[in-house]
């Protein structure tokens, strides 16, 4: 290790303002050495201090009758009924996935599942969001998909965790930037949910799991906290490279180790390594904490005390358990061959100390690596000026309803995601009671007959069009798709993929964003229980389009009755059921026709929405309809193909279109859905809200009649065109 | 009757063929580092990716402890089924013929598939009137059923093709289209396609309930 | 000492990833190259290289499918 | 021409493999084998063995995690 003592433009190098940098010399009563530095430099970069955005988190609404664990800790947890507890959790791998695209979404699967069985709880499912850029013509973003969906599903198949849902966008603003988003779910007993905070002076301080080596040193915490420019190779240290099976056995060792109550609390390693757990774990605990490096089981031989601090080697778990216990816990590491070395001790001195053998190389207060970090007001900004470029156009002005619908059943937004979620393992572990596409949200069988749902979802167009509307738009969509199969939600998760909040219109963004979040949340009694920030993501072209991403766990009382979305039997009725109110406004069809984003999207009534989802919800709880599939990307006829895809079976439908055709076929609005059943039953639906039965399910073809015009198509040709990403997939 | 589910670090679907075997009797699962196999009267080997299937799918598992005992069991007569990975754990080791190759169309799948049962009078499968069709999920990145011609020749002579995917459904290029093959003395049979998770309408079809009472059928009329 | 193993897959089974990487060359712009066969790289380090052949044909290869070759390096050239 | 490249994780980048394969190794009754290594072996035919350097760092290897090397063999040693 160099003698001498890093300088300003050394933090500067690491991400620390002058500023910060200065605290940090104030904090430590002298300049911090190379490790001291290291470590601030994590756990003050925007990806661990959340300094831009840690003003607004706290605006979310976070509590709730089903809340057992809020934002905080390792993954939010809902209480599930029967003494289990539901933990959730979203994460971003946006950089790493733009870098290495099948080890970056792999390693930000193991990362997210790690976060839930830190928590006591067994992973029982994984959802992946993903943007990436114009597929069609960007060979870049093919080879991104391909790869990041390889990666998922070579870690989520082999740790034998189902991928049970997602979602997957193509636009252009995503082109250098793509975002890799992996959501978990897990299940455990209440009584065995597990904290992080350290505690018990004198206690041990384990890590096992991986040896340690020089994987992604300075690397997603660097990364995360800088905006990846194009001549930007030196930003791009080590590649992590997951390794699913050492997950597995971590995790059933982890699992075994909290059943037997052996671990006081546990932590996983993610982002900025043994650093950040250690950190937080004493942090949390109000206590200070030692640690010996050269204890620390190395995969190289030759590494720098600060080296094994940062390191973001995979698979790892850090734990504080009781002297007494130490044999016993090595006892079930063994067992599953994971190695584990005992490597400090909790002390109520408040510092992180660090030791290399008996020299003591970095010495600093807890408080100020984790809570002195400066936080910033952000400087929001209506943008004057539209911000994004219309995308191109694909559709013809002089095209037919029928040629746009096939159009938008074939566009990359809309067409069938099984070429993606094939590649998946959904059904794992025996609770899958709705897969990929048969309805609006995953449905998983819980042990007392009940079940849960869930779903994930984004739309960054028309957020970035109306960042309060959308948003809005986007959680209503969520729990409309709970709505579907007869769930009520019970929390929330969200990750806020942004780009660099330092400049104005972007902090517009995340804060009309972010307000929406919570109206919207608070008025569906879905409180936020954690998520995750990603700020930065930006290419040379300019910021991502803004992509809240929302996660929504939910509850229905009889797996047994859980909807599906396609049309199920000849001769039922069809209804429109819902507020529905369409609009063209950066919706899909405006995409296709080239057109720029709107300056803002129609009002959106949050508690008619909120009613027609109990209304839906209660009728497929009641077993009233057959289908209910809400109306998105594409608008009602989208939908009716859709359902008509789904069961099989035609439809033949009246619109009344009033006077734009064009509007009342694609137009969309949160708050719409299709559902199918007898006529007395939607009669009784109607009750409840808004119903217009529009036409009946029968035959091979989708017929629309709008009075003035008609589409006319056959189920063949809208699955050859709902086929259309197979090509990417060869 | 009772069924042993093997347990490698990395098996994955052995919880699942426990909750199958469950239907049908007794079960215990079997840890991959002990050779005891607790009386069973069948054993499974069960799906995921044993130690990781690095190498190749099933290449380490197959010199388990455990492994030892099962072939030694296999060679007793007792019954064995071996379900995707552990399909190809029982083609490595040697008790059932031929090898299991990437899928041709390089990438894990997960589809549900359509079964014709060629061999209906087996251990593993009396329950199911020959030429039944089963509707049972696939999922494997590995699941590309080899052996030379004239291995292959002599399996279909014999009878030991349990298992076809009907027109169409063989995407993982499996020669013949054979999803599943028994050995020679038919006690030990294996296929890539799930059986495990074909047992309750809840979560998909039932049709795999009939390899699992197929056995049982089997272990009891033994027991008379 | 230092040893490699290059695993092949026989002569005459598909190779689906070497078929892929084939099809995949004249998009980015390179002709002329054909019959590319993928198979597993294996190095160690070994202290009695006469028990090679045993670990080849036993764990690194299955000489069902696939072919192997082994290549004793000599210290210095070892990486 | 035929030719080879090895492809193999970069010294420092984890090898889950190798690390396997080195595991289960004693159990088959092998003691003294260490540092295994695992990676890819690509045999192709070329026309232009001067395009092999770009087809290896584009298509055949990722450099950020792989190292690769070539080897030309005279046509009479290739299998
Ligand atoms: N957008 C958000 N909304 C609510 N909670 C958040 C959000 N982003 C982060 N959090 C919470 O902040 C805590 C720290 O998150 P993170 O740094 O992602 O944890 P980890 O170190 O496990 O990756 C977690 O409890 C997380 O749920
Ligand atoms: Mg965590």
């Amino acid at each position: 290790m160099s003698e001498q003592l890093p300088e300003l433009k050394d933090a500067i190098a690491l991400g620390l303002t002058e500023a910060e940098y200065e605290l940090v010399c104030e904090k430590q009563g002298s300049p911090p050495n190379q490790v001291e530095l290291a470590m601030y430099s994590l756990l003050w970069s925007e990806h661990c201090a959340y300094k831009h955005s840690k003003n607004l988190l706290v605006t979310l609404p976070t509590e709730g009758p089903a809340v057992v664990m809020g934002p905080g800790e390792n993954a939010g947890a809902v209480d599930v009924g029967d003494g289990l507890i539901c933990a959730f959790k979203v994460e971003s791998h946006n950089h790493p996935s733009a870098v290495e695209p099948f080890q970056g979404a792999a390693t930000g699967v193991g990362g997210i599942l790690r976060d839930i069985f830190a928590i006591g709880a067994r992973p029982i499912a994984v959802l992946d969001s993903l943007r990436f850029g114009e597929i069609e013509t960007s060979e870049r973003s093919r080879y991104l998909l391909e790869r990041a969906v390889a990666g998922i599903g070579h870690y989520g198949n082999s740790i034998g965790v189902p991928t049970v849902g997602g979602e997957v966008y193509f636009e252009g603003p995503y082109e250098q930037n793509c975002l890799v988003n992996a959501m978990a779910l897990g299940l455990g007993p209440r009584d065995q949910l597990m904290r992080s905070a350290a505690a018990g002076v004198g206690n041990v301080v384990l890590i096992y799991g991986a040896s340690t080596g020089r994987d992604g040193i300075g690397g997603a915490s660097v990364l995360a906290s800088a905006e990846l420019g194009e001549a930007d190779d030196d930003k791009r240290p080590t590649v992590q490279v997951g390794d699913p099976f050492e997950e597995k056995k971590l995790m059933e060792c982890s699992l075994e180790l909290l059943e037997l109550g052996l671990i006081v609390s546990l932590q996983d390693l993610g982002a900025a390594g043994l650093t950040s757990s250690a950190c937080e774990m004493a942090s949390k605990g109000e206590v200070g904490i030692d640690i010996d490096v050269r204890k620390v089981p190395l995969r190289e031989a030759d590494m720098e005390p600060f080296e094994i601090m940062v390191s973001e080697s995979q698979e790892r778990m850090l734990c504080v358990i009781e002297p007494k216990d130490v044999d016993a816990v090595r006892a079930i590491c063994d067992k599953w061959e994971v190695s584990s070395a005992a490597i400090g001790e909790v002390t109520e001195t408040r510092l992180m100390r660090i030791y290399s053998g008996a020299e003591l190389v970095g010495e600093m207060p807890v408080e100020a690596l984790v809570d002195d970090c400066p936080i910033y007001d952000l400087a929001p900004q209506k943008p004057s000026e539209p911000l994004y470029s219309p995308p191109i156009a694909r559709l013809d002005r002089s095209a037919g309803l029928a040629e746009a619908l096939l159009a938008l059943v074939g566009s990359p937004n809309v067409a069938s995601r099984r070429p993606l979620f094939e590649q998946y393992d959904p059904i794992v572990q025996s609770r899958t009671v709705r897969r990929p596409e048969q309805a609006d949200a995953a449905v998983l069988a819980l042990p007392n007959g009940s079940a849960l749902a869930v779903s994930i979802d984004g739309n960054g167009r028309r957020v970035a069009a109306d960042p309060y509307r959308g948003t809005l738009g986007v959680v209503l969509e969520c729990a409309s798709n709970l709505a579907c199969v007869g769930a009520h939600p019970l929390g929330t998760t969200n990750n806020l993929n942004f780009g660099n909040p330092e400049k104005p219109h972007v902090a517009w963004q995340l804060t009309e964003a972010v307000r929406a979040i919570a109206d919207a949340c608070t008025a569906l009694e879905a409180p936020i229980v954690g998520g995750n920030v990603s700020l930065y993501n930006e290419g040379a072209s300019g910021p991502i389009y803004p992509t809240p991403v929302i996660g929504m766990v939910g509850l229905l009382p009889d797996a047994t009755r859980a909807g599906r979305l396609g049309f199920a039997q000849e001769g039922e009725s069809i209804a429109l059921v819902g507020p529905f109110e369409p609009s063209l406004a950066a919706s899909e069809l405006s995409k296709l026709r080239g057109e720029p984003l709107p300056d803002e999207l129609p009002e959106v009534d949050i508690e008619a929405v909120r009613d027609a989802q109990a209304a839906v919800r209660g009728a497929v709880r009641d077993g009233l309809i057959d289908s209910a599939h809400d109306i998105a990307e594409g608008g009602i006829v989208t939908a009716l193909a859709e359902c008509a895809l789904a069961g099989s079976i035609g439809a033949a439908i009246e619109i009344e279109a009033g006077e734009d055709a064009w509007q009342a076929c694609f137009g969309e609005a949160p708050g719409g859905f299709i559902c199918c059943g007898h006529a007395t039953a939607l009669a009784q639906l109607g009750e409840r809200t808004k119903v217009t039965v529009i036409g009946k399910v029968g035959g091979e073809r989708l017929e629309i009649d709008l009075g003035s015009e008609k589409i006319e198509l056959g189920l063949d040709e809208l699955r050859l065109q709902h086929r259309a990403l197979e090509s990417v997939f060869q | 009757m009772k069924t042993g589910i093997l347990r490698f670090p990395g098996s994955c679907d052995e919880v699942d063929a426990q909750l199958a075997a469950a239907l049908v009797g007794d079960t215990v699962l079997l840890w991959h580092g002990d050779r005891d196999l607790q009386d069973v009267d069948a054993v499974i080997v069960p799906g995921g990716f044993s130690y990781g299937d690095y190498l190749r799918a099933g290449a380490i598992a197959r010199f388990s402890p455990v492994m030892e005992s099962v072939i030694e069991f296999a060679g007793d007569g007792g019954l064995v089924l071996g379900i995707c990975n552990g399909f190809q754990v029982l083609c490595e080791a040697g008790l059932l013929p031929g090898a299991l190759l990437p899928n041709a169309n390089r990438r894990f799948t997960f589809r549900q598939v359509e079964l014709e049962v060629v061999e209906g009078d087996t251990k593993f499968t009396s329950a199911c009137p020959p030429g039944e069709l089963l509707s049972i999920p696939a999922k494997h990145g590995s699941g590309r059923f080899y052996a030379d011609e004239a291995t292959l020749n002599q399996l279909e002579e014999d009878g030991q093709v349990v298992v076809r995917y009907r027109p169409e459904q063989n995407f993982n290029g499996s020669l013949r289209d054979i999803a599943g093959v028994r050995n020679a003395a038919g006690n030990v049979f294996g296929l890539m396609p799930h059986p495990e998770h074909a047992v309750d309408a809840l979560t998909g079809s039932t049709d795999g309930l009939r390899i699992f009472e197929s056995i049982r059928s089997a272990v009891e009329g033994a027991h008379v | 000492m230092r040893a490699r193993v290059l695993v092949r897959p026989k002569q005459g089974i598909l190779d689906p990833q070497g078929v892929a990487v084939e099809r995949a060359l004249p998009a980015l712009g390179f002709k002329g190259v054909s019959d590319v066969r993928i198979g597993r790289l294996v190095e160690l380090e070994i202290e009695n290289p006469a028990e090679l052949e045993a670990i080849s044909s036993q764990l690194l290869a299955n000489p069902l499918i696939e072919d192997f070759e082994i290549e004793l390096l000599d210290d210095a050239a070892a990486a």
